[in-house]
């Protein structure tokens, strides 16, 4: 059941150049989010009108984390939330990821929307199966200090690349792509910038694929259409058919 | 001493709270309906419904400014007979009034729309949109006439069997006329008012910021505009007006009461935080107690001029 | 390349700078003028003149909310002849171009004002206030008649040597038919907006919270507002377009001249920060050199609709 | 001359329940301000609109101090300013008090209206005259704690009323200032809420006496004829023409 909840912050950390794991007390909401679910976080008391929108990173019983990329005034303001604030989140919101029990999965994620995946990749190890990922980022500070820790309980093989410098792999998420064996994974979950998912469509739409999708959002509650994407069954909102839809039923043209 | 939160909407009847939730910032949507289910709420209005269904605007929609959201969603919907059909599955056990807000392109298409409606059991009653943009037969845009807007009502009203309200746009709440016409024609009730129309550029791609060129501004710096103009029209004429427009706070909503709104709607910070309209109801309970008023017309027959 | 910031005002020749200072927001008073003489301004427009003096409303006379301020001064003034005869030793030295906001409640006051000004020498042009909420012999609102501006401009026009500015109100900024009726009668330029008409109440002690009742909404929260009327306007007449309403950065004034501003006009956020001319003018300078714009007008022609 | 100057807080402590005492550094408009000026201290970080006028409580070369009593937005952000933060203050603004050499002068506060009394005092010592204070505050927590000091060496003799309790004296000025001999000032000079000072005026309008008026400001800086109120010579602006005015000329009924 989705509910507004006044959640402390129990830390904040910079964990890249420009990205915040901030962590809430939360029961609420943690206990009843799944893989691919997000959160509106309020921001009004640094002057905002609308909620921000946000994927859980990460969850126990008692906490939820965000990875919170700064690009604007919300994020920033975010950023520099301290220990004790409390702050209003709405959540959980959305349709999640579909999790396949039989086969290998391969997660590709780009920036922030690396976000959505580890809550994923921790379900799908749960549920018995096994995954790899590929992580795309503009370059090294960009990457979350965190992230291979994070991600090497749960995902097999992790590949990160940076699209400028050398390390730890020059290249972008596509070209790792094109180098392996499609037919190794049986499902593929996809969350990035629009641009790199647009890249990926000519590849793994005719495979059983989930991309993640980012809107503009007002109300993040399936109520302002707003958020509204074409699809092949019409117009979608983001935030309540999605934010994952499968590749093959979204309109990349129109995005 | 007893506290009365209850208004009459004129035949629309008695409504237990004064607050009511406004057209396109409402929806069965179940994230929401989980959040709003417990508030203290009159009324819910739904999204605009036209004749035939609309894909809607394209991307981007929305547009945050400093205490303003504008917005340009295109009246996205399925059409007035899919409505129909999904009413009772959708808005049968929501626990609100509803009022279905419907839109035209003329007068004939306004009038089509209601008498459809007439087959649903449901509806409190029906909200006209008319802040609709398009030129008539006359080469007048539709909205611009006030004679068009009581030709509206009057035609709605000879075929609908529910009570009407008049939703009027900024610019025709700038002068009587048009909700006079309204009045006369046979509105049950003004409500004012929609968004302002609004722009805003992306200057670096030298294009507008939102996909339709232009939107409508909502949100609480629309507050003071709204409340002049709800002033203003309440003292011209008899029905009662339901004000909105930026609607934030207790204190927003009791300063529409005060300026002479029967009612009030929230919009845009609705969606923000469905628990507003419980925390309103809170600071209204708490104004009359401090100030000792029995019934909520009682804020506006106290305002001092 | 060589950048060109200077603009054209029709029939008021060229300004050196596409800034303006709007009218009851600039001042002779010298900790203002010792803040704003090294500004980058094309010119100024006074405080809007009177027949007689008035002694301006009561107060309190200024609100501040959420991203706007509503302000009621009343037109507070001396009235004309004083202006007149302190004008050289006012505004001889400013250094800046000035332009000379009037208002009457008739055709004819407008009329005798325009001519009494005459006599001066300094002055660019006269900017006409048609924000006059008076009642007409006709019992129509005065500013609410499209010919009825058209003969203020033209009983101006007969009688001043100075080019007309037509100001105009947020109603009257609409439509086109209030600008089409100014330009016939031979404005030189249309600056719009003024206020727009608010209200805001102090709800615990029942009562406006201004002296006035309602006052003049301005501030950024108005800039969408403004910008799509200046893009409608703009668009509807031949003349140039003055634009203002919540300017407050240099990407605020790219947007006024992008939607079809000639000319941009500072009001509020030049009283709070007096050096915005420079840093607009430093913003606008950045943005032509970053996209190889060579004139300002080069600026609404790249806009895409 | 006025200036605009970016100014770095040196220090910000409070000193009273609701009053904080903020240093500036500052060398423009330090250096130009008269007593009984004030400054326009932008609040815009703080996501104001509207610049906030306070009087100059002190200052020095290079630094000049503000008493910030917190009403509402804008003085509660302003009270959580931390050191080196940077701020925009327009200064110095209006017309100060008026100097008399010969005479023993009374200053007369009333809350963060004592904030305009504390140059004056050191510009009457200065100039070679004297001068004794009656201040009244509501409560005995409002009281600066650096006042007493603040004003030993300038002040000749210092009571302070409180409205409720009884401790320094109890009562309010105008009770204080009825127990005394008024012949024995050549001088007054009244700065407080505008209650006080209209229950000063039958005592005080027929001697030499300064008032030093607030008014609710848009612009501070004469322009708007937001602040004007009523004197025997018209209209006038409380920013500009004030706010120091002698008792005589404002019209206290339109107050
Ligand atoms: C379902 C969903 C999940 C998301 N998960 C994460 C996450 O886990 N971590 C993370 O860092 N970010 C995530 N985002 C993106 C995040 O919501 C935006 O970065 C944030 O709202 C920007 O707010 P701001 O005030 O900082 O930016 P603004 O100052 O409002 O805008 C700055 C820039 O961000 C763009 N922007 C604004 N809002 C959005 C939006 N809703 N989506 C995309 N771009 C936007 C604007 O166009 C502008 O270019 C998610 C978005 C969605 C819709
Ligand atoms: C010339 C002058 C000198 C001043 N000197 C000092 C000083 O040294 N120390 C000090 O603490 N305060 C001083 N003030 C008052 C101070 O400017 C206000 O308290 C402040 O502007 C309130 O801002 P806010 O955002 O906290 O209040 P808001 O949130 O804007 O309002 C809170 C309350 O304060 C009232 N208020 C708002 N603005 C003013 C104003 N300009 N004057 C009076 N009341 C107002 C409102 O009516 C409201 O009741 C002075 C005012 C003037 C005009
Ligand atoms: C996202 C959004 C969609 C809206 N859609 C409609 C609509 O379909 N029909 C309508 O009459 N008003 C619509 N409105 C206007 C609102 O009902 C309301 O009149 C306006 O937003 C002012 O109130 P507010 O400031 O509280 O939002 C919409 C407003 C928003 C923000
Ligand atoms: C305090 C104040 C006084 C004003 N006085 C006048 C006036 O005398 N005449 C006039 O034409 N406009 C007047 N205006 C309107 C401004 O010139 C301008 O049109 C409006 O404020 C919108 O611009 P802004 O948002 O940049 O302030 C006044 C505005 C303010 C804030
Ligand atoms: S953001 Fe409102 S429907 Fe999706
Ligand atoms: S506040 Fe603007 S003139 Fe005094």
């Amino acid at each position: 059941m989705t509910v507004s909840e006044n959640c402390a912050v129990i830390s904040n950390k910079m964990v890249s150049i420009d990205g915040n794991l901030i962590t809430f007390y939360s029961e609420k909401i943690a206990n009843s989010t799944l893989p691919g679910q997000f959160v509106e976080v309020s921001c009004s008391n640094g002057g905002m009108l609308l909620r921000r929108p946000f994927s859980v990173y990460d969850k126990n019983a008692k906490s939820l984390s965000l990875f919170v990329k700064s690009v604007g005034k919300g994020t920033r303001w975010l950023s520099g939330l301290r220990e004790g604030e409390q702050i209003n989140i709405i959540g959980p919101l959305g349709k999640g990821f579909s999790i396949d029990k039989g086969s290998r999965s391969l997660l590709i994620g780009g920036g922030c929307g690396v976000a959505s995946l580890r809550l994923l990749s921790k379900a799908i190890v749960e549920a018995g199966g096994e995954c790899d990922a590929i992580f795309g980022f503009r370059k090294r500070e960009e990457i979350p200090r965190t992230i291979v820790e994070d991600f090497s309980r749960t995902a097999g093989h992790l590949t990160i690349t940076v699209d400028s410098g050398d390390y730890p792999v020059r290249g972008n998420v596509k070209d790792r792509l094109a180098e392996i064996e499609l037919d190794r994974y049986g499902r593929y979950y996809c969350c990035g910038p629009t641009v790199m998912l647009k890249a990926l469509v000519p590849l793994l739409s005719s495979r059983a694929t989930e991309v993640s999708l980012e809107a503009r959002m007002a109300c993040g509650l399936g109520v302002c259409y707003g958020c509204t994407i074409n699809t092949d069954r019409g117009g979608k909102r983001v935030c309540y058919d999605g934010p994952v839809f499968t590749m093959r039923e979204v309109d990349w043209n129109d995005l | 001493m007893i506290y009365d939160y209850s208004v009459e909407l004129g035949s629309m009847g008695r409504l237990k709270s004064p607050i009511m939730i406004s057209s396109g910032t409402f929806g069965v949507a179940k994230p929401y309906m989980e959040l709003l289910c417990e508030q203290p709420i009159g009324a819910v209005v739904t999204k605009t419904i036209t004749l035939n269904s609309k894909t809607g605007n394209s991307q981007p929609r929305v547009y945050e400014g400093p205490s303003y959201l504008i917005n340009s969603i295109g009246l996205e919907n399925h059409g007035v007979d899919r409505f129909v059909d999904c009413y009772n599955d959708e808005y049968g056990e929501i626990g609100f009034p509803v009022i279905v807000s419907i839109s035209g392109n003329s007068v004939d298409e306004f009038a089509t729309i209601a008498e459809k409606l007439n087959t649903l059991e449901g509806p409190l009653g029906l909200e006209l949109n008319l802040s609709c943009p398009n030129v008539d037969s006359e080469g007048l845009a539709f909205g611009s006439v006030p004679k068009r807007i009581g030709e509206v009502v009057e035609a709605c009203g000879s075929c609908s069997r529910f009570p009407l309200i008049a939703k009027l746009s900024p610019f025709q709440a700038i002068d009587e006329s048009f909700a006079v016409a309204a009045e006369r024609a046979g509105a049950a009730a003004i409500s004012l008012i929609n968004t302002v129309p609004a722009m805003v550029l992306d200057i670096h791609r030298f294009r507008s910021a939102i996909g339709a060129l232009s939107g409508g501004m909502s949100g609480p710096a629309l507050k003071p505009i709204a409340l002049k103009m709800v002033f203003e029209i309440s003292r011209s004429v008899n029905i009662p007006v339901i004000g909105m427009g930026g609607i934030a706070s207790g204190e927003d909503a009791i300063e529409f009461l005060m300026a002479g709104a029967r009612a009030v709607s929230i919009g845009t910070m609705n969606m923000v935080d469905p628990s507003l309209p419980g925390q309103i109801m809170g600071k209204i309970s708490d104004f009359m107690k401090l100030h000792d008023i029995e019934s909520l017309t009682e804020i506006s027959r106290r305002f001092r001029l």
